[in-house]
């Protein structure tokens, strides 16, 4: 009965949306503040009560499906506007309505100044219910509205100051760059139902052991696709360009779209869908690698930024890199545990940077801050804590979730990716220091003219929950005790795949083909958990945070000095600094060559070559006209002629 | 000495058009010594009587019907020419009236040559005798010539004459030539025998005949202003007065046709292998020269000019198709062209006055924001002739082209049909300057009841055969 | 006998012919052109065709030709001659041109006359060309053909007196 | 009867304004908005009459015209037709509503507008091939009015060069009809041009269905228009007043792609299935180049006519996909296309009004001064580029999906339109109403009117509706596809043995076959 | 020795000869009244022709054509010479070249 609620979850914020767009300048702010926050509220108290009514599911039933009214269709595609409650999607309205919340909350307050202070919270609550749209879809289409929708409303909340061409600019590159990632997503939907002749979660999940072979060709190439879409939504290599330039929009928004719920959605997607992933070892390894080069290199780009806020977007996009490695090596648990983690310290840490950046009126280069920890206590104790989370420090949550992720890189993957996440996390510790130190610590550099201050207690308050949160999430998967790693079980009826029958499938119809089927049986061999390994992974990794810590500690409080003496005249650095030119490479590449081409195909191709060629055969036919005319001489003997000379050339004619 | 015998078949029934108009003629001419100034009487008298010689000329019955040794036949095509020459006479005297009466000719043989000019376009749609032919194109020229001069104190008047004279006299030459030859060659100046001669004879590879046929459309083609034969047409249409242009564009063509289809394609269609190919390059030729020569032509008369003798290629191809249908749809074309043209002509008359005719395209500018319904109707007559639905010129391209199309002429209704679209351009022309320039001058219109009325029934006849022509395509059907 | 009488007589109506075209004065190709019909005549009675013959040298060279010089004289010619071809070089080319085409289309015409193989004449009888046989025809085969010349003839007459009239009422 | 009356409304009401004094705006007005309006709800009417699980003609209704050549007064509505038709109604009225305050002759333009719609309506009832050539090249003249009196500075240029264009293929066309007509004769001895009839009846060989396809194909492929045939649309776009505009892009442009479905594929369904790679890559061509020319317009309305060049593109991909996603999707992206870039003019011209330019330099910062307008424009630009949610979407999906059915690679360059969408809008909609509001004279920018907002609101919520629940209308031509689906499929023209021989097959992949070839690629993936 | 009959092919080269000088002089000439004279020599040549072939055919039709010609030939020049006078009267010349006005 409680599950029938299922479709009022993402309905509470698109009413608010509703209401607070068409209304929002004549309710006066607390009403739209109220009204916005309270329908994230709403949605919050649905989705508990909708676990509840997961709950009381019968025994072996893992899925709800409610069909609320069939989209659109054409011969035998069909699909509907559906949703559906599982697991996993239960997991993510957690995260998207809690944490969604709770930023709603804190951004009442951060935003009170603004005068548009209505519009912000239309797009804030139909973001939130694109993103509800988009874990609760029960097919991939309806995935795709959320997946657009989210990317959409990302566009207006970057563009939000939108007299700011840099805003614009932001908003607009990440509308395209996700385009990009849509695109594959949408060949991949296809191809999807060329396959299954369906494109609904369930149906393509049950049946993908049956109808795909084992890295095969066509498995390979769909979740490539949808990896590419993945890497859109997720700013991943190569597309993670557009998630830095993203923080030009307001803080709540970073927090929650940049940091917790959005660019988590390709993890979710390729979680989602891990059924078809696990078909294919091809991608699979793909998908670690760019989730462990993306970890790497944004986490090196961090290092050297110094904006406070695209620190962050380094780290999330490092981060996220950390929860594809994951992925990639069939740690689907390991992965969602790192995104609600990641969502709770993260947010958190935005939050508090736009605290910061509140306190200090919207200054966001660290170059300016320092000492800040004596104006602001809360917000710098809550900074803090989710720091050490990001940073790995027992035991708070980050450390848990990440060392799971390494541990399964380390046993399901091989040695590179564990090496590279463990060269990430060392860096992760180092830069999320590096900002600590730079922001709270140390001499102020502040502009004296500029009084810090404490936030008011609508926005404090969200940092000490998430905080809370930040500290305790772990406790989620604590991997120690096997059977005690919660969000594992929770999971398993999501994530469960029998290999083997999968593979029985594939070399059944390899067979049917007439081809012999390679042998797989090493693939069958469970790995086994290995305690002792996972702890000393665990103790490593712990003293791999530290060191970072402390070098963040020598570098930046110790000898502040240092850095400068490293860096300068250093082209590595300099190119680190430079984000790698890759925003120029792109540019160069891509932005360049089509805007030129296209003028080019416009002045040259549509307007000579082819209009050129309509026009051209007019003109002819005028010119023909001229020429024509010039024999209506007006004498008479002319005229004579030519009937003589018809005469004559008939008489050739005929004879 | 022997008396000579009375002429063995006399049959005045079948000629009766010819009697009535004939005398018709010879009364207005009559009637004009005690007639005076005012011509409305005569005007009058002209009409009743090319009523009556419409409504005689289906005193002969059953058809077709034979008369005078064969010379002389009343067949479908015949009264159907017989009936769109009265009526595009009719019109012609109802533009004349006030066009006379502005320019101030006041001349009642004006009438009596318009009626003996219908009489030799009668006889010309009649004849199943080359020398008869002769004479009704004869008669036909002769009378032009004249009309063509009438405004005897305006030098471009003369100059039209004199150039239509001229050529005409010299074209006439060759046609004569032409058949001479045919006669020599087949050994008989009527066509039943020339027909039943080619036909038993197997006279196809007869140089002189196929000479003669060559000359034959050298006269023809000049009388219908086909190219290369065309070239005094815009030259009199522009420089002839205003109705007699009208009447000269539509009225002796359709008779020039009826020979034409007459000789080429009911005579010997044998020997069509022959005389295809160069009707087809005449007819190709007409399209394009016609078409391109309207385009850059400020004088609308002059355009108008040009845009006949792209008419005279569609309508060649019905002479080139030569089936039934194609004489049908021969017909069909040349009533619309009637009604469509003489509409055209109404307007462009009704634009004019005294010393100053308004005959530049440019005058045109802004005309429908003055006298909308004038426009309006310019329009029709000008979408019609290039032969844009729901018009009858669209219903009567259509019809030739189906006709073509039936005989497997695929290449030169696509030729034609080409030509239609660049047609557009310069009928369009007009219809720019009238809806989208802004007036360039006053227009001082004085609505003239009989051009007006031309107009009305141009207007009728264009939309009506344009949306239910079954009824009139029921009648041209040839049995 | 024919042979003998019809070359000379051909030769000099070609030469005739000639002279109307090239011809300077007005007065000199009508008198050329009065010459030439006469001649034709000669050929007309050379092929027996008698009443042609005469009505030829009646009308033509009587009325036709009378009102041609009666024209010329009305207009008086003579000062306008010097404006002709002649005088002018520039056209000298297009005058050798145009006399090529023609020289074209005569050897076209004559190359087709001699394609045909014509065979040799049928007898004739004596009544041929007379005035009886084609005044018979002319009244029973050809009656309306001459009834409507009439009417050719009053269009004509029309005309010229509509056109000549010097002063219209 | 019903059905001609609804058609011939607004043709006599354009007669009935012909009599009302010219100085009288307000009734002349408001006579054309009731006559506008009725027809709207008589075609409303029609539609809740429609019985949609039937393909065949409804409200059919046929009688003798032109006896003497068997040409009939045949009309009727199948499900390809209804929407099209009762589009035209709804966009007839809102551009009625939208030439409110049309300065210059009033009277005769709203005569113009409301004879265009008769002449629309008539092209897509005709059941007769001659009767349909009338309507076909009667809306010419209205459309060449409209353009040509109340249009920009080129007008005339644009007008003409509209015309004629467009005339030259239809001249072609008709050849082809009166082909057929022969044809048709011939083989089964009724003189007759009834589409219907000759739809089951037309047997031309091969290489004469490739001829008379062509003819027909230049015809619809200009009025589409098709790369390379496009060139008149951005001029006529620019020149056109605002509803010349959206009903060009809305309605006129429909009649192309309604002529290839009526027409191309049941006549000559082999010709249509060998021309299949050709019309697939011209269209790929036109989605692609479409969007990239339109990125660096500097005029806003020669910015969505070449998008308009663009959408088509997918429409015509839809319709060659030659089964029933891709021609499903084809049909609603026509209706989709008409409301987007039906509101983009119509939008533009809210601006237009005000500005009198359209020159994307011009403006700037726009959605300060008119947030309305600028929520509605967005809303708009967002449809136009296919968001899931809003009606663009659901057709562009489908027909991507269609094409993949067919050829992979297809559905692959034509989705790089997606992406390519997204920016000309986006940055278009960047530099228009976003940035800083620079420019003095647009700072005194009125927001929409109530007119402007009656116009425009409608169309906002047909873009959700369609978006969101398309159902009501893909149901009205679901029979309707599976029909032609089946007249065209290669079963009835190929033997069946000959399947999958032959290279052309390749290229021609359906769900099961792919299951198949799956295993192949699999076994070459593992040599 | 001059026995026998001309040929009929002579008498039609005879009157192809005059009929292509007609055409020489309508294309040469500018002389109103000369180009007039050079179609009645065209004229004529046909009349040769035609009698040719009625003489050849053992028929009247020719003549009868022959005496139509020669009507229609004086109808033509009565109303040829009547439109040269009005010429005249509004342009004293016979120049066919000066009679320009209309053209292009």
């Amino acid at each position: 009965m409680l599950l029938k609620l299922t479709c009022l979850v993402p309905l509470f914020p698109l009413l608010g949306s509703i209401i607070n767009g068409f209304f929002g300048l004549r309710i006066g702010k607390n009403a739209v503040g109220i009204i916005a926050a309270g329908s994230m509220g709403l949605s919050f108290l649905t989705s508990v009560l909708v676990y509840l009514g997961y709950l009381m599911l019968p025994e072996g039933q893992h899925a709800y499906e409610q069909v609320v009214w069939s989209w659109f269709g054409a011969g035998d595609f069909h699909v509907d506007f559906g949703f559906q409650v599982d697991p996993l999607t239960l997991v993510m309205m957690f995260v998207v309505t809690g944490v969604g919340f709770i930023i709603h909350v804190y951004a009442i307050g951060y935003m009170h100044e603004e005068y548009s202070f209505y519009r912000f919270f239309a797009y804030f609550n139909l973001f939130a219910s694109a993103m509800l749209l988009l874990v609760m879809g029960n097919n991939f289409l309806l995935m795709f509205i959320g997946w657009e929708g989210v990317g959409c409303c990302s566009y207006f909340l970057i563009g939000y100051y939108f007299e700011k061409k840099s805003a614009c600019d932001a908003g607009t590159k990440a509308f395209i760059v996700n385009r990009v990632g849509d695109f594959a997503f949408l060949l991949a939907v296809m191809y999807i139902f060329n396959i299954f002749g369906s494109i609904d979660f369930t149906t393509v999940m049950h049946a993908a052991p049956e109808k795909l072979i084992y890295a095969g060709e066509a498995v390979t190439i769909i979740t490539l696709l949808l990896f590419v879409g993945a890497t859109g939504k997720s700013a991943q290599i190569p597309l993670y360009t557009w998630l830095p330039d993203a923080m030009e929009g307001p803080t709540p928004v970073s927090a929650l779209i940049h940091a917790a719920t959005m660019v988590t959605a390709g993890v979710y997607m390729v979680v989602r869908c891990s059924a078809l992933f696990n078909l294919a070892p091809m991608t699979m390894m793909v998908v670690a690698g760019i989730g462990a080069a993306t970890a790497i290199m944004a986490a090196t780009i961090g290092m050297t930024q110094f904006d406070i806020k695209r620190v962050l977007a380094y780290s999330t996009v490092s981060q996220i890199g950390y929860m594809f490695l994951a992925c990639g090596v069939g740690a689907y648990t390991a992965a969602i545990f790192h995104l609600v983690t990641h969502a709770f310290f993260k947010a958190c840490l935005f939050l508090g940077s736009g605290s910061v950046i509140h306190g200090i009126h919207g200054e966001q280069d660290m170059r300016k801050m320092g000492g800040l920890k004596n104006y602001m206590p809360v917000t710098y104790w809550t900074f803090l804590v989710s720091t050490l989370a990001i940073a790995g420090i027992p035991p708070l949550s980050g450390f848990f979730s990440k060392d799971e992720v390494l541990y399964h890189a380390l046993m399901d993957g091989n040695i590179i990716f564990w090496g590279m996440g463990i060269s990430a996390a060392l860096l992760t510790a180092f830069y999320m220091f590096r900002l600590v130190f730079m922001t709270f610590h140390g001499e102020s550099r502040v502009d004296p003219q500029v009084h810090p201050h404490e936030s008011p207690k609508v926005m404090t308050m969200p940092l000490v929950i998430l905080a809370g949160l930040a500290t305790g999430g772990g406790i989620l998967g604590i991997p120690l005790f096997h059977g005690w790693h919660i969000l594992h079980n929770w999971l398993e009826p999501v994530l469960h795949f029998d290999l083997a029958n999968a593979l029985h499938h594939s070399e059944h119809m390899l067979h049917e083909a007439g081809r012999h089927a390679p042998s797989w049986a090493h693939l069958l061999d469970p790995a086994e958990h290995n305690i002792w390994l996972e702890i000393f992974l665990m103790v490593f990794s712990a003293c791999v945070a530290i060191t970072g810590i402390a070098a963040a500690y020598i570098f930046y409080i110790k000898r502040p000095d240092l850095p400068e003496k490293f860096t300068k005249g250093q082209w590595g650095f300099e190119l680190v600094k430079n984000k790698y030119g890759v925003d120029e490479l792109y540019d160069s590449t891509f932005v360049q060559p089509t805007v030129e081409g296209s003028k080019l195909l416009w002045k040259e191709c549509d307007a000579k070559a082819i209009d050129g060629t309509v026009v051209g055969t007019a003109k002819t036919i005028g010119w023909l006209s001229k020429q024509a005319q010039a024999f209506q001489s007006g004498f008479v003997r002319n005229y004579a002629l030519f009937i003589a000379v018809g005469f004559i050339s008939l008489l050739l004619i005929m004879f | 000495m022997e008396p000579i015998l009375a002429p063995k078949s006399i049959d005045l029934i079948a000629l009766a058009p010819v009697l009535v108009l004939s005398v018709f003629a010879m009364g207005v001419l009559v009637l004009d010594l005690w007639a005076g100034k005012n011509k409305t009487l005569i005007m009058f008298v002209s009409l009743v009587g090319l009523l009556m010689t419409a409504i005689s000329a289906f005193a002969k019955n059953p058809i077709p019907a034979f008369a005078f040794t064969d010379s002389y036949i009343v067949d479908h095509l015949s009264i159907f020419f017989t009936c769109i020459f009265t009526l595009s006479s009719a019109m012609a005297i109802l533009l004349s009236s006030d066009y006379n009466e502005r320019e101030e000719i006041k001349v009642g043989e004006y009438y009596a040559l318009i009626l003996l000019c219908t009489v030799g376009m009668i006889v010309l749609a009649s004849s199943t005798d080359m020398i008869m032919i002769f004479l009704g194109i004869e008669i036909v020229s002769i009378c032009l010539y004249v009309l063509a001069g009438f405004k005897r104190d305006d030098p471009v008047s003369n100059e039209a004459a004199l150039k239509y004279f001229l050529l005409g006299a010299f074209a006439t030459g060759f046609l004569l030539y032409g058949m001479t030859l045919v006669y020599g060659s087949t050994g008989s100046t009527n066509l039943f025998k020339i027909a039943e001669f080619v036909k038993t004879q197997g006279a196809q590879s007869n140089p002189l005949l196929l000479m003669g046929i060559v000359l034959l459309i050298i006269g023809l083609g000049f009388k219908v202003a086909a190219v290369p034969f065309h070239m005094w047409a815009p030259d009199v249409y522009q420089g002839s007065p205003t109705p007699v242009t009208a009447f000269m564009s539509v009225g002796p063509k359709a008779a020039a046709f009826a020979a034409f289809f007459r000789v080429f394609a009911e005579t010997i269609p044998e020997m069509a292998p022959a005389w295809e190919m160069l009707l087809c390059s005449v007819a190709v030729l007409s399209m394009f020269v016609g078409n391109l020569g309207a385009i850059m032509q400020t004088n609308i008369k002059r355009m108008l000019a040009f845009s006949s003798i792209s008419h005279a290629g569609y309508l060649l191809i019905a002479v080139i198709a030569k089936s039934s249908l194609a004489g049908s749809g021969l017909l069909f074309y040349m009533l619309t062209y009637t009604f469509t043209t003489f509409g055209a002509f109404g307007i462009i008359i009704l634009l004019g006055r005294k010393g100053q005719e308004n005959l530049e395209i440019e005058n045109y500018s802004g005309l429908a924001y003055k006298h909308p319904i004038l426009a309006i109707s310019m329009t029709v007559f000008l979408l019609s002739l290039g032969g844009l639905p729901p018009f009858a010129g669209f219903v009567a391209k259509f019809y030739l082209f189906s006709a073509a199309m039936e005989e497997g002429f695929v290449a030169l209704v696509i030729i034609a049909v080409l030509n239609s679209a660049i047609s557009f351009y310069y009928y369009l022309k007009v219809v720019v300057f009238m809806y989208m320039k802004e007036p360039a001058g006053e227009f001082q219109i004085s609505l003239a009841p009989m051009t007006l009325f031309v107009i009305i029934i141009g207007i009728i006849g264009t939309i009506d055969l344009g949306i239910f022509p079954d009824s009139i395509i029921a009648l041209t059907n040839i049995p | 006998m024919e042979l003998l009488i019809f070359y000379p007589i051909a030769g000099l109506c070609v030469a005739l012919a000639l002279g109307v075209i090239l011809n300077t004065s007005p007065v000199g190709s009508a008198m050329c052109l009065i010459g030439m019909m006469l001649g034709l005549a000669g050929i007309f009675v050379l092929q027996q065709a008698h009443f042609i013959a005469v009505l030829q040298i009646i009308i033509y060279a009587g009325a036709i030709m009378v009102l041609f010089m009666f024209v010329i004289m009305l207009l008086n010619l003579k000062q306008t001659a010097s404006a002709d071809w002649i005088s002018r070089d520039k056209n000298l080319f297009i005058t050798i041109l145009t006399s090529a085409l023609a020289v074209g289309i005569l050897y076209k015409i004559v190359d087709i006359i001699f394609m045909a193989d014509l065979d040799s004449p049928a007898e004739l009888p004596d009544t041929f060309g007379t005035v009886a046989t084609v005044g018979e025809s002319l009244f029973t085969d050809f009656v309306l053909p001459f009834e409507v010349a009439s009417l050719l003839l009053l269009a004509a007459m029309i005309g010229a007196v509509v056109l000549a009239k010097p002063k219209l009422d | 009867m019903f059905l001609t009356f609804v058609t011939f409304l607004p043709i006599f009401g354009a007669f009935f304004l012909a009599f009302l004094p010219k100085e009288n705006e307000g009734a002349i007005k408001q006579t054309a908005l009731a006559v506008a309006a009725a027809d709207f709800l008589l075609s409303l009417l029609l539609w809740t009459n429609f019985d949609d699980s039937s393909h065949r003609m409804q409200f059919e209704y046929n009688i003798s015209w032109i006896e003497s050549w068997g040409i009939n007064y045949h009309i009727g509505i199948d499900g390809i037709s209804l929407l099209l038709y009762v589009m035209t109604t709804f966009l007839t009225m809102i551009c009625v509503i939208a030439s409110w305050d049309v300065k210059k002759h009033i009277r005769e333009y709203m005569m113009a507008m409301l004879a265009l719609s008769t002449g629309m309506l008539g092209v897509f009832i005709s059941l007769d091939l001659f009767m349909f050539y009338v309507f076909w090249e009667f809306q010419l003249v209205p459309m060449y009015i409209i353009v040509g009196v109340w249009g920009g500075p080129r007008r005339v240029y644009a007008a003409v060069k509209f015309f004629i264009y467009t005339a030259v293929g239809s001249l072609l066309m008709l050849v082809a009809i009166i082909w057929i007509y022969f044809h048709i004769k011939e083989t089964t001895g009724v003189a007759t041009a009834d589409i219907l009839f000759i739809t089951d009846h037309l047997s031309a060989p091969l290489d004469i269905q490739k001829w008379l396809w062509l003819a027909f194909f230049l015809a619809f492929a200009i009025k589409v228009p098709m790369f390379p045939f496009h060139t008149w649309l951005p001029d006529a776009h620019v020149e056109a007043p605002t509803a010349g505009s959206v009903i060009l892009a809305g309605v006129l442009l429909k009649m192309g792609t309604y002529g290839f479905l009526r027409f191309n594929l049941p006549f000559f369904p082999q010709a249509s299935y060998d021309f299949m790679p050709f019309i697939a890559w011209l269209s790929i061509i036109g989605i692609v180049y479409g969007a990239l020319v339109s990125m660096v317009q500097e005029d806003l309305k020669k910015l969505v006519a070449y998008s308009s060049v663009s959408h088509l593109g997918f429409v015509m991909l839809g319709i060659f996909a030659l089964n029933e996603y891709g021609i499903q999707g084809a049909l609603i992206q026509n209706i989709n296309h008409g409301i987007s870039t039906g509101a983009l003019f119509l939008l533009v011209g809210v601006i237009y009004d005000r500005r009198h330019t359209r020159l994307i330099k011009e403006f700037g910062g726009l959605s300060k001064q008119m947030p309305i307008y600028a929520v509605c424009f967005m809303i708009v630009a967002l449809s136009s580029i296919g968001l899931p949610g809003m009606n663009g979407f659901v057709g562009e999906f489908l027909v991507l999906l269609g094409i993949f059915q067919v050829n992979g690679l297809w559905a692959a360059c034509a989705t790089s339109g997606v992406i390519l969408a997204a920016c000309y809008i986006l940055w278009m909609f960047q530099r228009v109403m976003f940035l800083e509001l620079k420019n003095p004279e647009n700072m005194k920018l009125k927001d929409m009117n109530v007119r402007e907002l009656i116009t425009i609101v409608p169309l906002l919520i047909l873009i959700f509706w369609i978006g969101l629940y398309p159902k009501p209308f893909m149901k009205t031509f679901d029979a309707s596809v599976n029909h032609l689906v089946s007249r065209v499929s290669p079963d009835n023209f190929r033997p069946k043995q000959d399947h999958g021989a032959g290279g052309h097959h390749a290229s021609l992949i359906t769900k099961r076959e792919l299951a198949k070839l799956n295993q192949k690629l699999k076994k070459t993936s593992h040599n | 020795m001059f026995e026998g009959t001309v040929p009929l092919a002579h008498y039609l080269t005879l009157s192809a000869v005059l009929f292509v000088i007609g055409i020489a002089g309508v294309l040469v000439r500018r002389n109103v009244i000369v180009v007039f004279m050079s179609i009645e020599i065209m004229l004529n040549a046909v009349n040769i022709s035609l009698i040719a072939f009625d003489h050849y055919l053992n028929l009247s039709n020719g003549q009868i054509f022959s005496f139509m010609v020669m009507c229609v030939a004086a109808a033509e020049v009565s109303v040829g010479l009547a439109i040269i006078i009005a010429l005249h009267r509004n342009k004293p010349t016979v120049n066919l070249d000066e009679f320009n006005l209309l053209k292009w």
